[in-house]
Parts: structure tokens; C-alpha cells; sequence
């Protein structure tokens, strides 16, 4: 594992499985925020931090799509799939009213996650998350750390009261908060605290939340080549696995190329896809 | 009983014979990569592909899809590779599979639609053309083509004269009258219709005061159109006689049949794939079970019984 | 945070004042004698009643109504006890209640709707009329008058003259460009607008192989043509500067303020009634307090916030 | 109470009430037949047998519509009303996976329910129920027996696996039950088993099942104005309180003259209404 050939496919698709999995626990861990695992045979094949998952919320029409979210921690042994999401909509109002022995038909894992094979021990890596966008990044974080990488988070919320796995976040490496009302750590934005570095004191960075966050991320790291920085996008979704092209986003390449969020992303290298 | 019969799903679409009356929508499997991953394509009775035009085109800005109640709107507008790279890359990778393509085909002007037709009728695996005339998310010169009885049918005679393969006319909903661009496309050569395309909708969200779709509108498809698609379906079938590819909503087999009985020879399955990807396989094998049900010998019979007077009430 | 006013809900429907947006749509609601056993009417913006014809009709053999997935069907088929009927019990019943009435009428002539219009605008509590030239379920001497700009537009001026109050013209989404018909009623003097009315539809049962519906299609209301109704009251209230009652699925007061920025002065509920009795008042309760949440200070000033290009785009 | 006032309203209407009620029990009885108890305030306005409840099955937007099911039973020391109802399609197949603990939105009472109030003690009246038909009946052949009637249930089912309060029936009378396949009673129609006796061997007859079976009874007993005929009528239905017009029936009276089976019925007298 070298650094040498960053250019290769970040990660080879694999086939995601339709699997029914069943809530072993389902709670709120903050303001409209809950946190939810899931046992199943189908979980083993989640080992890729950054990938989603497309969860059928209910077995009816109503709702009547799929919706996307991020695998937020795995445990392997158990076969336990943790996601933690924000109630929005009709979808995630279903889910949080699930309990354990509940099912859920789950689609997954979806897309490629953050690459970890060019990470080796002693690195020192950045991950900038901001919302729901942070769920992802916790199970990054873990896999990072388990390489013996050296991680620093900087985690945003809109309120103390809106904020979860800050503790969790701590116990793997130095962990600084934000929050917009100052209830909760530095007041302001993530990308103020970004700013206390200088891009190239990172080997490399891992972004994932707003798109007025993705972009100052790329915005700072944009004149710095030697460091590896990774962007998670979000787009509305249809199918999940690359055939409605729903979720596309322009490439620097020509004004018809693209890529998919759902299968060349969630996660694009910095300067891969258009903003 | 019925006595089984091994060809009960086999069904004639005019010159083109399907082992099952089961495809993909145009526009919800892509080419078919994506769902080959999850199951071998031999299976399906057809593929619908992607819209193809001649140049690759983007389409539109996203968000592209929003949710509705029992439906979905979508405006992707007739993003696709173009006709150089169907011809190279994907029609020859479908080739592997033994599943007739049907060829969703798109243009701004008549010129356009011509072109792709003549070239891409002539690939093997081709069986037949669908003429999108309805796609409600892009303007075609300012005019959609499926509104209008008179310049469909102008479309159709011109597609007409250069295709090899039978050409199928798909049908737009947003009309006044339905029956009349049926029976004007069949008159200019038309060896088929599907129906039906997508309705023209729009969400708004209350936080940002604007349509969701960046396109403003979109075309909505899903269960919520079904009862829309069954009537258009019930209504066309009494006055033509070229066979109709059915869709809008079906999710299951007792769709698949409740568009046979309305006057569909053969049905198309969209959203549904986004909802569950093994929808179209699932769906098939649910049929014959459900014919037996119904005692139903062959599902080539059901065509048009929702209309055909001798059937017997139950 | 917004400053509270006693008439943020009270809008301007042309010269007539609602004191809140909310009413219920023609047909579902009867003549209000059945609603007004749940609650007192006199909390409703206004009430739509029954399309009222001269003679009484018995209306569409049964069953009337079925289900589809987020909506229904019915074909009631105009059933209503005339217009004797109407003037001398349903209209003096329901002046007991502090709320105008806006009197759905259909017919089957252009003198059948003249007739109706004529005698049933002088009644003291009828503040406008709503022409029903959209009823899929009733052919009108052949003709559906909602489907013909011209004929739509001879209609609305021959009311017009002997109407004594605002009239408001009912929209049949059934139509290629709905647009068209609505410049015409404008133009031939309508002072409003009300959709959308049902789309056509139909469910056939797999076990009879016919219609579920005894008069075959119906018209579908419900959730599922909310998306229809908010893409066509959005480019209709473009187009148009009389005021527009927008219908079609609402069921919350989040879907009302959808069809306000989609460019609706007021709303009218239609399906949700049968599901909750109670969902106007409900509704009406929940406005207020979502205003407060997005900080919009009259509903009012919502109505076609969708396509004014000067919101900020949050 | 006497005879000499047959010709007044049956019973006047009642203002409806929206209660949410918990499921105390919901198990099968026969095949695709369930019974299900609920608990709850609203009960207590249930007293009139042949009226229905109007139940929403489920919290979104599908299943749209409400649906009608009978009055089985009503335990009102218990506040406990019991339904018995097929699974036909997706409303009653969301009843039938409720659990005890669970709530459903019901409006109800709704309609006019057989009279009692001409029924006086030692007089003999017939039942008669075919499928889930039979359900009404119960509570009414209680309320009779009660009264001291002498009632006769005759009961017609499929066949044996179809066949559900057989047993409750008999405890409050004679009762004979008929199937198609002769797998339960007499083979054949509840109406071979009616003409055993002759009409007016009965001072009242109350029915309850399908349209054919309706039809039967009305023509054996229209030459028999001596007997009091209820006949309980089944209709698609949209608000279930009178407003759409979707549930209406023809009279004798006129072209347009009509009863609506939610509120007018749906239990009318022999000869009010056209079947
Ligand atoms: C790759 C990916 C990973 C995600 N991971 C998480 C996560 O870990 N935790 C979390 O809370 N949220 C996550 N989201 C956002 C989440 O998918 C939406 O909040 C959710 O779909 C809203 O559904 P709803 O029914 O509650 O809301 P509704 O607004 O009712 O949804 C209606 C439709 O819009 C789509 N939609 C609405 N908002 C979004 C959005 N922000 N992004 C994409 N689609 C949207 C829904 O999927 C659905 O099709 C992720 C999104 C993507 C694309
Ligand atoms: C007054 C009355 C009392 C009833 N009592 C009982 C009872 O005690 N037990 C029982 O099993 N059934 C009873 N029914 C029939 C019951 O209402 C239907 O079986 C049920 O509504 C079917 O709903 P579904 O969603 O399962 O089926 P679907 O077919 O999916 O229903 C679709 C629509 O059709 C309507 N519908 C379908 N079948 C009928 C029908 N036979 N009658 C009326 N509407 C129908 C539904 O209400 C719904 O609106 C009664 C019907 C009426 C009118
Ligand atoms: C995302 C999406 C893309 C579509 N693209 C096309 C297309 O390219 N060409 C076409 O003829 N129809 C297209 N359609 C319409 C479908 O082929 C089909 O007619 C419609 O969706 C109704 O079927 P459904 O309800 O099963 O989805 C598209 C539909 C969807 C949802
Ligand atoms: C049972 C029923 C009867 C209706 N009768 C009439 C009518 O008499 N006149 C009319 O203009 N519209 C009638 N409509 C249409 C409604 O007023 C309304 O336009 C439509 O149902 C859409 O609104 P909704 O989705 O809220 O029901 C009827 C609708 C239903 C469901
Ligand atoms: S969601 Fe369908 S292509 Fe990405
Ligand atoms: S169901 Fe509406 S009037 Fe009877």
C-alpha cells in the first residue's frame, strides 16, 4: 500500500443485496435525530466506510421510494448496522417509530466510500463533517484509527442540542466541535476551525456535509496537491445503483460528462466532479 | 384446472414474439448494466433502453427526482451517451443476452429522429423502435411532438420509411384526446403503441418557496398514475388494432393483468425497478401462478376483456 | 419573529372576502348538512356545494367510487335534487351559517346552465358561482364543454350575463393545454378559476374482468393529482390575473400553502373530508401556526411565491 | 312497544363520533377471517346492532379511504367493540396485522341498525346470514334474545373452513348452517334452508349477506306484509355519513328518488329500497 498509484479506481463496485434486517434498537440521540442498528445476515457485506445504504421505509406505495443513508458504524462480529438520521420527511418519520424486532428491506451496500488502502500508520488525516453529514464519517474515523492513522475531527452542528457522537468521536482522536448558536463548542462555522491548519498539515482530508461546507473544503485544499482530500456528496436519489441517473453531477472533463453519486460516489476525490 | 402449457406467458406484439410480455420501462434500467448485476437479463421478455439520441446529452440540472404521494416525479431530460456509443458500447453489450431491445429513440426535429431510427434499426438485437413523442421534460423546438395528432403522425411516416424494425409510437397523457393521436399515428404506419409516458407535475417545497426539480416541472410516474394509464389504455384499444405496450404503476402481477384486461398486449415496468430491483423477474413469476388462479389458460386472452362484451360477468 | 394579526388568514378572492382560504370542494360535501353535525360550519372560508342541474338526477348506476393507491375514483354522476330543491331547502338551510356559498352548477346546454345561473346567484348567501364544465362522469350532449377553449368561453360569457355575482369557471385537467382554456374564460369575462377537477381514470377487478366502476371511468381525486393540480395551477396563475381556487389532494395545511405559492388565492377539499369530517376545521386551525414557522406574515402574500422570481431562493 | 306503529323512523340518526380505539385482541377465526376486539370511549355510543363502523386502516395516505365494518359486538361494561372481517385487499389485510396494544382511527356508530324496539317477548324472528354477512347478526340476535325473543339463525358459509360464530350462535338459539361443498350443515344455500318453513311462521326476519341471498329472502317474503323484513345491504362506500353519494340505492317511489345505504340504512325495510 503506497501512495504511489492514487490514480486507480478508488474501490471496485460490488453487487449490493437486498436484505431484510431487523431493528435491534431505534432512539433519538438528539433534536429530530435518531440512531438505529440492525442485525442481519446482510450487514457482512458492509466493510467500506462512506458507502450507503437504500432502505424501503414501509411496505406499502406510501412512501413510495427508497431512501439513502450512511452506513455510520458496522460491527462485524454481531452483524449490526448502525445508521443515525434526521427526521425530514414521511421516510425517516417511519423509521423512527420502528422498534427492535421491526424489519426493514434494506438495499445495500451501495456506492464507493472514503479509500483507506493509501492510509498508513503515523499519518495524520482530517475529517470535516458538518450535520447528518457526520454519520459516515465516525465508522472512517474508526477504520482510520484501527491503521494506527492519526485522526482529527472537527464536527459542526447547528446547536448543542442537534449534536451526537461527539463523545464517540473523542475516544478516537482529537475532536474539536462547532456550533452556529455557540452552544457547543467553537461558535461558528466548521471551516473556521479548518483554517486553524494549514492545508498541507494533513496527509489527507475527509469532508462530509453541506454543500456550502464541501465547498470552502475544496476551496482551501484546491491549491494543495499533496494532500488527498475526499469530498461525500448528497443528491436525491431514484434507483440507487446507477441505471436512473437521478443523482449525477458535471465533471471538469466536457459539458456531457458526469458521474453518479450513487454508484461513482457518494465520495469523489477533490476536483473530480463539479461542485 | 388448466392444463399447463409451457408458452402461457409467450405473447405477439405484431411481428415481434416476447417469451414473456414482461420488459423494463425506457429511462428506469439505463441499458441494463446496473440490473444485470442482479439478475441474467435472459429473462425479460424485452428491454426498453434509455432514451438515445444523436449527440450524448446531459440533461437537466439536478435535483431531478422528488417524491409524490404513491408516485414519483422525475426530470432527467433525456441524459443518454448518444447514438455512437449505444451503437458501440451498449446495443453490443446487450447482444450477450437473449432479450429482444425495443429502442427508446428521441430528437428536436424530425431530421434527428430519422437518423437515429435508420441506424439503429439495423442492429441485430434491435426488434423494434418506441418513438418517445412525450417526454415532457425537454422542449423540442418549442413544440412536444406527442401533442399534436397531426405532426406525430408526420413523425411516424418519416420514422416509418427508414426503420427496418417494427416502430412503436409511445404516448403522451397530457392530452385532450388520447384516441385521436393513437388512431392518427396508427394511420401513418405504426406497428405498436406504448402508453403510457409520464404526467406532467410539479412539487413545491414550502422552505425554499421553489419547485423541487431544478426543471420546475417533471413527469410523474408510479402507482398514482396507474388508474390514468388503465383508462387511456381501455379507451385506445377499441379503436386501433396495432397492439399497445402498457405502463404506469404496475408493481405487481395483478397490474400486469388488470393492463391486459384494459387492452395492453405486452407491459413495462418503471419505477418499480427503483423500489425493488428484482421487480421484473419477481413479477414474472408470479404470472403463471396468478393465471391459475384466475383460471386463465394463456395471458394473451386477457388482452382487451375489460371491453369485450362476451366475457362472462362474474 | 412575525407580529400577530387577527386577518392573516383572510384573502381576496377577486371582489368577494373569505375570512380564511379554506372551503370544501363541490360534491364532497354535500349541501353541509352532513359535515354540520361534526362541527359548525360557520368556521369555513366558504362552501362549495353540489353541482346543482335544473332537474333533479339520480346520477351513475352503483358501485360509484373505488379505490387507487392514494386516491379514489367516483362517478356519481351529477346526482343532485335540482334546482327547486336547492333554492327553497338546501340554500335557505344553509344561511343559518355566518358562510357564503359558492354554487357549483352544471347542466347540459348552454340554457340549462344559463337558467341555473340566473335564479341561483340572487340567492343573499350564493357569493359566486363555480361553472362545473369539467365532470368526466357526465357527457354533455356529446361534448365536454371544459375541453374546448371556444366552447368553454361561449359558455362563461352566456353565464356571465345573467349572473349577478362572480363566476368562477371549473377546470377540467383532462386537456392538452390547459392554459388555453383558461385565457378563454378570462377573456370571456370569468372572474375566477377553480382546479383542478378529477383526472379521468379506472380500475378494472380481476375477478369480474369489468370496470369496478358500473359507469366504467370515473374521475380520480386525492393525494395522488396533488403534483398534477400544483404543475397546472403554477403555469395557469402565469398566465391569467383573475384569482384561482386551487384543489387536488390537499390533506394538511402544508399542502394548502404549497398551492398558494404555486400561485392559488384559496383551496377548496375535496377527498380528505371522507376521510377525516373534520379536516377543514382542522386545517384552518393548522395555518396559522405554520405561517409562524416560515415566517410569512399573511398567506396571502404566498399565492404564486413559486414562480415570483423575486423570493430569495433559501 | 307495540306492533301498530311500524310505519315510524326506524331509529333516529345519531351524530357520529371519530375515537381512537386500542386493539385488545386479533386472531383469525376461519380461513382469512379475522375477529378483532377494540377498546375505547367511542364504544360506549355503539348500542344499536346492524350499524357499522368506518375504520382507517392505517396512517397515511394508503389505504386512502376508510373502510365499513359491522357492529359484531359490543361489550359496553367493557367498552370492548368486536369485528369480525375477510381479508379482500390492502385495508383489511393492514387490520389483520395489528396486535393488541395497537390504535385504529374509527368513525362510528354510523347508520340506521336493525329496530328492536317492535320486538316484544315470546315472539319468534328469523335470522339469516351468508359469509361475512353473518357478523351484524350476532350482536342482534343478543339484543332479541335479551328481549326474550325466540330467534332461529340460519347461517351460510363456503364451507367448513369459512364458517366463523357457529357455536356463539347456538348458545342464543336454533341454528342451522348450510355450506356450498357440504362440508358444514346442509349443503347448499341459506335460502334452500328458509323455505323450510313457511313465511309467516315468523313475526320478523332480519338478513345480512350477499346481494343473491337478499334477493331470495325479499322474494319469499314479499306476499307476507305480516312479517317485518330487514334487510341489511352492502355498498361501496366514500364518507360513510351521507355526504357523497356514493353508496345510494334506487326506491320504488321515482327515477330519482334514492336512499343512501351509510346513513338511510345500511339496514332497510323489505320494499324501501330496490336491490
Ligand atoms: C448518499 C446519501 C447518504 C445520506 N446519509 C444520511 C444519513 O446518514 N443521515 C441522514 O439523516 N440523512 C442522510 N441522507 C439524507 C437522507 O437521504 C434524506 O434526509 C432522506 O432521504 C429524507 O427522506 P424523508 O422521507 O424523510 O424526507 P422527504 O423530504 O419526504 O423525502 C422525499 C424524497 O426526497 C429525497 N430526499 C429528501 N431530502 C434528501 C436529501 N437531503 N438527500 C437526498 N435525498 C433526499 C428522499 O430520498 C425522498 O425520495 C443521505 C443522503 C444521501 C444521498
Ligand atoms: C355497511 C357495511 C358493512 C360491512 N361489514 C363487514 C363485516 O362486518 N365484515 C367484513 O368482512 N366485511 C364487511 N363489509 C365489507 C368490507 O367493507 C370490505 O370487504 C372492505 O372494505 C374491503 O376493503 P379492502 O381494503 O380489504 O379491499 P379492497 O378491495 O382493496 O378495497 C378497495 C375499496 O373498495 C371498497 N370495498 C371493497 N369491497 C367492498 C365491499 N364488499 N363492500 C363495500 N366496500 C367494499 C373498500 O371499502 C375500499 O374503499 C361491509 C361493508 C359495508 C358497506
Ligand atoms: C427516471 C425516469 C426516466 C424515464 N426516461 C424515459 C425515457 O428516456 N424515454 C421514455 O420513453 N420514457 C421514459 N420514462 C417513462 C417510463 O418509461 C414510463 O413510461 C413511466 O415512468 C410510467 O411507468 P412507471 O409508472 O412504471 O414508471 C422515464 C421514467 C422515469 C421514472
Ligand atoms: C365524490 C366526488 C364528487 C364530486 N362532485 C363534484 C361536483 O359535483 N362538482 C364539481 O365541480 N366537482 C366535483 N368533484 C370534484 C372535487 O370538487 C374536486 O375538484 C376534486 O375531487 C379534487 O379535489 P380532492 O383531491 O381534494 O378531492 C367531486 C369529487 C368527488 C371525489
Ligand atoms: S440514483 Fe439512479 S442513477 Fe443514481
Ligand atoms: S358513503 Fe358517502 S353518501 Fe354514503
Amino acid at each position: 500500500m503506497s501512495k504511489t498509484i492514487p490514480q486507480q479506481p478508488i474501490n471496485p463496485p460490488r453487487v449490493p443485496q437486498v436484505s431484510l434486517l431487523t431493528v435491534t434498537s431505534n432512539s433519538p440521540v438528539a433534536r429530530q435525530v435518531y440512531q438505529m442498528t440492525l442485525k442481519g445476515d446482510g450487514v457482512k457485506a458492509m466493510v467500506e466506510p462512506g458507502q450507503f445504504v437504500h432502505m424501503k421505509c414501509g411496505s406499502t406505495v406510501y412512501p413510495l421510494l427508497r431512501r439513502p443513508l450512511s452506513i455510520c458504524d458496522v460491527d462485524k462480529e454481531k452483524q449490526e448496522l448502525t445508521i443515525i438520521y434526521r427526521v425530514e420527511g414521511e421516510g425517516t418519520r417511519y423509521l423512527s417509530r420502528l422498534q427492535a424486532g421491526d424489519t426493514v428491506d434494506v438495499l445495500g451496500p451501495l456506492g464507493r466510500g472514503f479509500p483507506l488502502k493509501n492510509r498508513i500508520e503515523g499519518e495524520r488525516v482530517l475529517i470535516v463533517g458538518g450535520g447528518v453529514g457526520v454519520p459516515p464519517l465516525y465508522y472512517l474515523s474508526k477504520c482510520l484509527t484501527k491503521r494506527g492513522v492519526e485522526v482529527t475531527h472537527i464536527l459542526g452542528f447547528n446547536s448543542r442540542e442537534d449534536s451526537f457522537l461527539t463523545s464517540a468521536f473523542e475516544q478516537l482522536g482529537e475532536t474539536y466541535a462547532t456550533s452556529m448558536d455557540g452552544s457547543l463548542g467553537h461558535k461558528g462555522m466548521v471551516t473556521d476551525m479548518v483554517e486553524r491548519w494549514a492545508p498541507d498539515d494533513w496527509q489527507a482530508v475527509y469532508a462530509c456535509g453541506p454543500l456550502p461546507m464541501l465547498k470552502a473544503v475544496e476551496q482551501y485544499w484546491s491549491g494543495c496537491p499533496q494532500t488527498e482530500v475526499y469530498l461525500s456528496l448528497e443528491q436525491r436519489m431514484g434507483c440507487g445503483v446507477g441505471a436512473c441517473l437521478a443523482c449525477v453531477c458535471h465533471t471538469p472533463d466536457s459539458a456531457t460528462s458526469y458521474k453518479k453519486v450513487c454508484t461513482d460516489g457518494p465520495v469523489f476525490k477533490l476536483g473530480e466532479v463539479m461542485l | 384446472m388448466t392444463v399447463k402449457n409451457k408458452n402461457r406467458l409467450e405473447v405477439q406484439l405484431g411481428s415481434i414474439r416476447l417469451k414473456n410480455p414482461v420488459m423494463p420501462a425506457s429511462g428506469c434500467f439505463g441499458f441494463g448494466r446496473e440490473y444485470s448485476k442482479f439478475y441474467a437479463l435472459d429473462c425479460l421478455g424485452a428491454i426498453a433502453i434509455k432514451a438515445t439520441t444523436k449527440e450524448p446529452r446531459f440533461g437537466n440540472p439536478t435535483p431531478r427526482v422528488a417524491e409524490t404521494p404513491a408516485g414519483m416525479l422525475n426530470a432527467i431530460g433525456l441524459q443518454n451517451p448518444g447514438l455512437e456509443a449505444v451503437l458501440e458500447q451498449e446495443l453490443p453489450w446487450l447482444a450477450q443476452f437473449d432479450v429482444p431491445v425495443i429502442a427508446n429513440i428521441a430528437g428536436s426535429t424530425i431530421d434527428e429522429y430519422v437518423d437515429v431510427a435508420e441506424k439503429i434499426s439495423t442492429v441485430p438485437n434491435v426488434a423494434a423502435l418506441e418513438l418517445n413523442i412525450s417526454c415532457p421534460n425537454v422542449k423540442c423546438g418549442g413544440i412536444t411532438f406527442g401533442t399534436d395528432p397531426q405532426i406525430a403522425a408526420h413523425l411516424t411516416a418519416a420514422v416509418k420509411q427508414v426503420s427496418t424494425v417494427p416502430v412503436f409510437v409511445k404516448l403522451s397523457p397530457n392530452v385532450g384526446d388520447i384516441v385521436a393521436v393513437a388512431k392518427a399515428v396508427e394511420q401513418a404506419g405504426a406497428d405498436g403503441l406504448s402508453m403510457i409516458n409520464t404526467l406532467l407535475g410539479m412539487r413545491i417545497d414550502l422552505k425554499t418557496k421553489r419547485p423541487i426539480l431544478a426543471n420546475g416541472s417533471g413527469g410523474l410516474s408510479g402507482p398514482a398514475i396507474k388508474p390514468v394509464a388503465i383508462r387511456m389504455i381501455y379507451e385506445v384499444s377499441q379503436h386501433v388494432s396495432i397492439p399497445i405496450i402498457g405502463m404506469g404503476g404496475i408493481q405487481s402481477a395483478e397490474d400486469v393483468l388488470e393492463f391486459f384486461l384494459a387492452g395492453a398486449s405486452a407491459v413495462a415496468i418503471g419505477t418499480a425497478n427503483f423500489v425493488d430491483p428484482y421487480i421484473c423477474p419477481k413479477i414474472i413469476d408470479e404470472l403463471e401462478p396468478l393465471l391459475d388462479k384466475l383460471g386463465v389458460e394463456h395471458i394473451q386472452d386477457l388482452t382487451g376483456m375489460g371491453w369485450k362484451h362476451d366475457n362472462p360477468q362474474a
